[in-house]
């Protein structure tokens, strides 16, 4: 059996004595008898640490690590550095608490502090929160700072990651808000559409770019219709496709969410992730969760610390702005390591890479008669209409060790490139698929 | 301490991609016009940078840390390796279930387990921290009541001694928050929460032991009251440390919970997550769970479907995956004898210092604890202006992290310790020791205490102005 | 091009131009002309982080790892605890140079003094040094430490494993010391031979216990016969079996050396591995290499420095007990939180697991017409006589995922278990050696 | 701060081995007697204690560490993260050769890289430090003469600069050390040499760029002389940081040569080790070797053979193997352009320091420097007794790892500096300062020098006693 209890039986005993009690049940006197558990756990024994290290290890076995990777609709592979792996292990920052004691957590008030700066550049916003749990939890708590009692309506571009939509709907069915799609045409949000609506009751509407097909949406033209509805504007994002594309600010939304886990986090099955939200300035006492400020100290010493916390839960219980409580601090300081390390000139090349190898597998797809879904311009992500059935081609490519885009449909498929594919690697993959067609 | 942004220099950095390989394009798409500004630092400026900033971060492993209601207890090594395995950090949640049996094992074994432990029927791992797990909770609730066409019960009870957390989940929930105020006890006080239920009651939610560290020894009598009005019974399980494998929420009489895996089953805090916060639930529940249930077949092999009334989902994908490894482990390590020792021990360990300290410090309630306890410097803010606050400060320059501060709300100038079981006798008794000298030092030198601290990176700090004048990103001087 | 250099050109150029010069081939004007690398180095250019990642692993991928390990001849497949890993990949620990400056050294200081405290206790002798590069090398300077003008010549014994000889009989090379073998008997140091021969002018005697054949020597009757001739006893030994034999100390040995690896380190290919040596009170100061000793600061604290170093060649010179100067402080740690992670319990139990596997195997391997070479009482290891080709069996095995005993010979082959292994693992090796042999 | 034996309690620890499966034995052979008496602690001792060491330990991640002869650079992470892979950690080192082509493939190239780098034809990854290799390398000469039947060469020739490591080599290997006079440039004496040498030579040792940082313009024509009395060249390659890709001992007339991998080649040096010391030679003395030789075949494959005329082994296995994979990766990440640039980026930092420093500091050697340089406090010690140990310990308190102190042994009251080239200007403009601030305090304050350091975790050591009455381990006070 393993245990990280320090002191020994005995010890435990003595201890026990010296509080003038003789048994450990003396403890729990509190509990009614018929409520304690009789005959124990029905677990198996505790193991020691050989033995756990031995059956995680082949329980990890059991799942298919893929050599080569096309599939993104969400959880991307890229690069993780060296060293954003080797400083978010520190034990300092993976054992502490949220720290609500600055004096001994600056070290981690100051890096969520520095998360801030680099999320409000990334996404061209004045000010960002400390954290959410994903990209599409941010999104549905965007959602809810929008609300207000004469719009309580939700509305969501159907060019969304169904994930995201399904997360904001599960919160709308709390919240009570309404929630509606606004259809897309070609892969994009239809702006016409929403032109054509009525909006009174709308508080936001909440778009993805790029989309889930992998389009760029047109920031600047649906913003202008929303603004102009007097709704509001929630753009999710690919963080790395900010640093070439026009930013949420610059298009005019309201807020900016997106999924962090790009930012140097493992794929990981789903998780932990990492949801960023920044907001414009007058939105920032709406934005849930933590917010690290700058401040001095007695002596004059610049210092952070949590601050807006009148926003939050424990100091306002059921009017707070939402109940969010722990977040993703450690895959903040992941993300901030890997923007730090990757700096403006790399995070451009990661981009420019994405894009570059998904028009090359576009093109060397299409030589094979695959044809694009939609026409729109696209990032690294875009769907095909497979010359045969996506699912039979997705099972054959796992065999030769390829994860394909994501089957979308009886003959569509999701692709996705990053900065880790290669042309070697996408003429490998033609070569398979070639094979199978033919 | 200089901030990354005001270290480097132009055009410095870290050579971590190589050339694309693929043709350069370009897209007729609106590009960003403000250039984008992140740091620029070489690989030793940017380690260095973060070993200063670990320095000023004060981990479990820098000492005592008797944080209240947090349960910072030891997180084990072997759960970070495990939580590494490539087999489990390169795994793309969209592959196929068939590529992914190993991870459907760990969720489907940590489901039937927490079960187990909190004598539920059914689990998801999908929620990302405790409030999370809360909010699914209700939402199950909710969709239980409207299920049987009872749309009349609008209203959450909870007591005035209840996580703030609890509320701000009901009214994300979109519940009206009944607050029914405590017994002299800090229990609940079976005659208010009789005249609070009625037919509009959705559910109560309450932590047990509760969070002036006591079992509240009416607790079936309590969750009858709120079944026989027709409301459900949702448990808070942030302090299950205390009671696990010893008695079960389930057998109490509730129906849904939520369990913080970053407190109970030690997996670290991240200095402010990534936590994990299952739900679990009784059978009658299980079919408005969110996300992809996991069923094991006859063979051993792992199915994915979802519930049949599932409320959606509450995060993309499956689960905080890789905090849900390192539980996974540590419950495989501490088994069936080991989980109900860790709760006996941590019981036994905050009786031992609350025995220690009482006398000196005053007891909010002066009963046998459970995982931890709670003092009111009351007296003390009243006769010499010594706050809860002070005491904390001043405990800082001892190299102990302060106990939860101004918590529960209805204790007045609280300090709440949980020592957890991972902290030795000697551990313990040198803290009490510190406890003991900076009690001292208040009644000596009250007007210094709101000085401390001393010794620490920075000292107090401006709170109220960093409010007034939010200041929450660092602005290049050239913008 | 990867690169570490923080500053870039430009600013070098600057600094370059700050201290009065114009190019950065006036750095080395004193170098001859015709010694300048005209063309550079033919080597590639450089990788970026990425690519050395990739390349890399794709190399460690081309080595087979065996998932079942019956090997060891001085290698040796143990448990390395989760804490040993994490403690000594601290950045301070791993990145430290030599503890010159004791008063920012203490850590490592006084983890090398818990270190030669449980090198004392392992091998019940008065005096550690903070090791030296492997097993080999121990025994090669401990023969040093024991010659004088007198007794000139080392003896080794033939029960010695044959890369520890090998390195005694380089470094006698060097130093010009006669090297004369101990024959064996039965696979035992003869000492019978011992009491024949010549020894007044031979410095010392090299024991292994247990020895290369795995069995375990008779310490006590060898140091006897050893002291009675004049000379002094090196034993080299298994760290991990003096939780349970007789230790050097008990049984006389002057100097005990060993191969510190099974103590949390991997095999690693080879290395790196740790020399741990101790000797008696009166050898303390012939010792090689850093020793760290106690003493206090002016302030009257308790605080660990290293002592002793007119011992060292950076003090003597070529008068120095040896020419050492880095050794293997971090794998000595390494050992130190191994050592205190299982504790006496732990390492005994470790002990007795390697112990039993090993009777068991043999008595599997018995069945099935293998014959052991020596009688006498092993430890974890042993010598079999196979029924077939040794070499054909060992390839057979490795198809099989089995690392199977070292050959040793025709038909011989060196076996080894550790606590890695289980009974189930066994049968299974087992299963497949009746399936090569049918 | 206490000792791990001081911690704990008996019956404590961790549960890290699971119950053996085979039937429990006995043996007939003498057993240890007095009980093994080890550490008795859980995991949260055990961790919080070396949490609590590394506290007290600087590392380069922890300041500047201008350790003249040292080559403190940056550690690259991704080359400790290489050297963790599962494919070379779990590799045992008797494997079939076909079985570990991959650690064959990282030696024999690296080996290559080697020996482009140096200009030599020949490399051996045997030897596990610089000392190691240098005894090598001195075997490799012996091996040469003894084996043409030239047994009368029996000296080695030595500067007064040298590291102490050289003559204890030669005297590891049985060679009369003959100690040649530097001249006045810090070089060496031609004249000197030409007096020493003779038919008894059997080489000489030399560094070059040598120990007071200055490249001997004379190079060639000393490894001339030393050739025409007949003896070999042996390059400690120490210091080859400053000059590799520049300028290479092989075509300097150089024999045989050791590099450090844990200088030059930035892997970790672990506080004392393990390092690497690669022994790079001729053709003519490859035969000679130790260890066993790989070869790559046409095929891309590798083989392993002895040398024909090996002196056997300096160790058991291949080398510290993975040493070697960090400094592999450290290679390849340069590469050609990437190690020139490196060394006159060492270079320049040095000189800049150097030159910021002259006018305030003495520099023993009014010259440029290569990659460091040395000062002497000569004159502050006569005027004022103030020593180059003052001044390190004071800088002590500054956060800075003082220079290499009192060596080269030829100039008085040494403090030697070597910046390395991973340090950015600012933290040279930075390091400038305080010695510049530590020299006006020790004008202004000469008497408080000598109290240096205050802020450390202990201050100024009695090394003398420590020395004179030895306490090397700690003895548990029952026995």
């Amino acid at each position: 059996m393993g245990s990280y209890i320090p002191s020994t039986r005995e010890e435990r005993l003595s201890m026990l004595e010296s509080i003038g009690m003789h048994s450990f049940d003396e403890l729990y006197a509190d509990i009614p008898e018929d409520l304690r558990l009789k005959d124990g756990l029905s677990l198996p024994s505790g193991l020691s640490e050989l033995e756990v290290a031995r059956k995680i290890e082949e329980i990890s076995g059991k799942n298919t690590r893929f050599p080569h990777i096309f599939r993104g609709a969400g959880s991307y592979h890229h690069y993780i550095p060296a060293i954003v792996k080797q400083v978010t292990s520190k034990e300092e920052f993976v054992t502490a608490y949220t720290p609500y004691q600055a004096e001994i957590s600056q070290g981690l008030l100051q890096s969520i502090f520095e998360y801030q700066t680099m999320i409000c550049e990334l996404t061209g916003m004045d000010v960002s929160n400390a954290s959410v749990y994903d990209g599409a939890t941010a999104a549905a708590e965007a959602a809810a700072m929008c609300r207000d009692r004469k719009r309580g309506t939700i509305c969501v571009s159907a060019s969304v990651d169904p994930r995201t939509l399904s997360v904001i709907r599960t919160y709308c069915f709390g919240s009570g808000a309404p929630l509606v799609i606004l259809p897309e045409k070609d892969g994009l949000t239809d702006i016409d559409s929403w032109n054509a609506m009525d909006t009174s009751s709308i508080a936001c509407l909440i778009i993805q770019t790029p989309n889930y097909h992998g389009l760029i949406e047109d920031g600047a033209s649906i913003a202008n219709a929303v603004h102009n509805s007097g709704a509001r504007l929630i753009a999710s994002c690919n963080p790395i496709a900010l640093s070439l594309l026009e930013t949420p600010g610059e298009f005019g939304a309201d807020v900016a969410v997106g999924e962090g886990q790009p930012l140097g986090l493992p794929m990981g099955f789903g998780g932990p992730y990492l949801g960023f939200m920044a907001s414009t300035k007058d939105m920032m006492r709406k934005l849930p969760g933590r917010i690290v400020g700058q401040t001095t100290d007695v002596d004059g010493k610049r210092a952070y610390v949590l601050t807006l916390q009148a926003r939050e839960q424990h100091i306002r219980r059921e009017k707070a702005s939402s109940n969010i409580c722990s977040n993703e601090a450690l895959c903040a300081m992941t993300a901030a390591v890997y923007l730090s390390a990757m700096g403006s000139a790399g995070l451009e090349k990661v981009a420019a890479s994405c894009m570059a190898n998904a028009r090359y597998l576009l093109e060397q797809l299409t030589a094979l008669g695959f044809t694009r879904k939609y026409t729109g311009e696209f990032f690294h992500e875009f769907v095909t209409i497979c010359p045969c059935d996506a699912a039979v081609l997705s099972e054959k490519l796992a065999a030769h060790g390829y994860l394909s885009g994501l089957v979308t449909g009886q003959s569509e498929m999701l692709w996705c490139t990053t900065e880790m594919n290669t042309k070697s690697e996408i003429d490998g993959l033609i070569a398979v698929i070639k094979e199978v067609l033919a | 301490m200089k901030l990354i942004f005001e270290m480097g220099a132009p055009g410095r950095g870290c050579d971590l991609i190589p050339p694309c390989t693929t043709p350069e394009v370009t897209v007729n798409v609106p590009m960003r016009k403000k250039a984008l500004h992140l740091p620029e630092v070489s690989e030793t400026e940017l380690s260095r940078h973060y070993t200063d900033l670990a320095k000023q971060t004060h981990g479990v492993n820098d000492g005592f840390y008797p944080l209240g209601s947090c349960t910072m207890k030891y997180n084990p090594k072997i759960n970070d390796a495990a939580s590494l395995l490539p087999g489990f950090t390169n795994i793309h949640p969209l592959q196929d279930t068939r590529d992914v049996q190993g991870c459907l094992e760990v969720l489907s074994s940590i489901e039937k387990a927490l079960c187990e432990i909190t004598g539920m029927q059914a689990c998801t791992l999908q929620p990302a921290a405790g409030a999370h797990g809360e909010f699914t909770g209700l939402l199950l609730i909710k969709a239980w009541h409207e299920s049987r066409g009872d749309s009349k019960r609008t209203k959450i009870i909870v007591p005035d001694s209840a996580h703030g957390t609890n509320p701000a989940s009901a009214a994300m929930a979109n519940f009206d928050v009944v607050n029914i105020a405590s017994d002299e006890h800090g229990c609940v006080d079976l005659e208010a929460l009789k005249a609070a239920v009625g037919d509009d009651t959705a559910g109560l939610m309450l932590t047990n032991p509760n969070t002036v560290g006591l079992f509240d020894p009416n607790i079936a009598e309590i969750t009858r009251i709120v079944h026989e009005a027709g409301g459900l019974c949702y448990y808070d399980g942030a302090n299950l440390n205390a009671v696990m494998g010893v008695t079960r929420p389930g057998d109490m009489g509730f129906d849904v919970m939520h369990l913080n895996l970053h407190k109970t089953f030690s997996t670290p805090h991240g200095g402010g997550g990534p936590g994990s916060g299952p739900v679990a639930c009784k059978d009658f529940l299980a079919q408005f769970l969110p996300g992809l249930r996991i069923n094991e077949q006859a063979d051993g092999s792992f199915t994915e479907e979802t519930a049949a009334y599932t409320i959606g989902n509450v995060r993309s994908f499956s689960s905080n995956f890789l905090v849900v490894v390192r539980a996974f482990c540590y419950i495989l390590t501490l088994g069936r004898e080991g989980i109900p020792e860790a709760a006996t021990t941590a019981v036994l360990n905050a009786n031992y210092m609350m025995h220690k300290l009482a006398g000196h410090y005053k007891m909010a309630y002066d009963h046998t604890c459970m995982h931890e306890f709670v003092m009111t410097l009351e007296q003390e803010k009243h006769q010499r202006n010594v706050s809860a606050l002070d005491i904390a400060k001043e405990l800082l320059d001892h190299g102990i992290h302060p106990p939860t501060m101004y918590f529960p709300l209805i204790v007045h100038e609280a300090l709440m310790i949980e020592p957890t079981e991972t902290e030795s006798r000697e551990t313990l008794d040198e803290a009490v020791q510190i406890f003991l000298d900076v009690l001292a030092e208040s009644e000596a030198h009250p007007e210094k205490m709101h000085e401390y601290p001393f010794k620490t990176p920075v000292r107090r700090l401006d709170e109220v102005g960093a409010a007034r004048k939010p200041v929450v990103r660092y602005l290049y001087s050239n913008e």
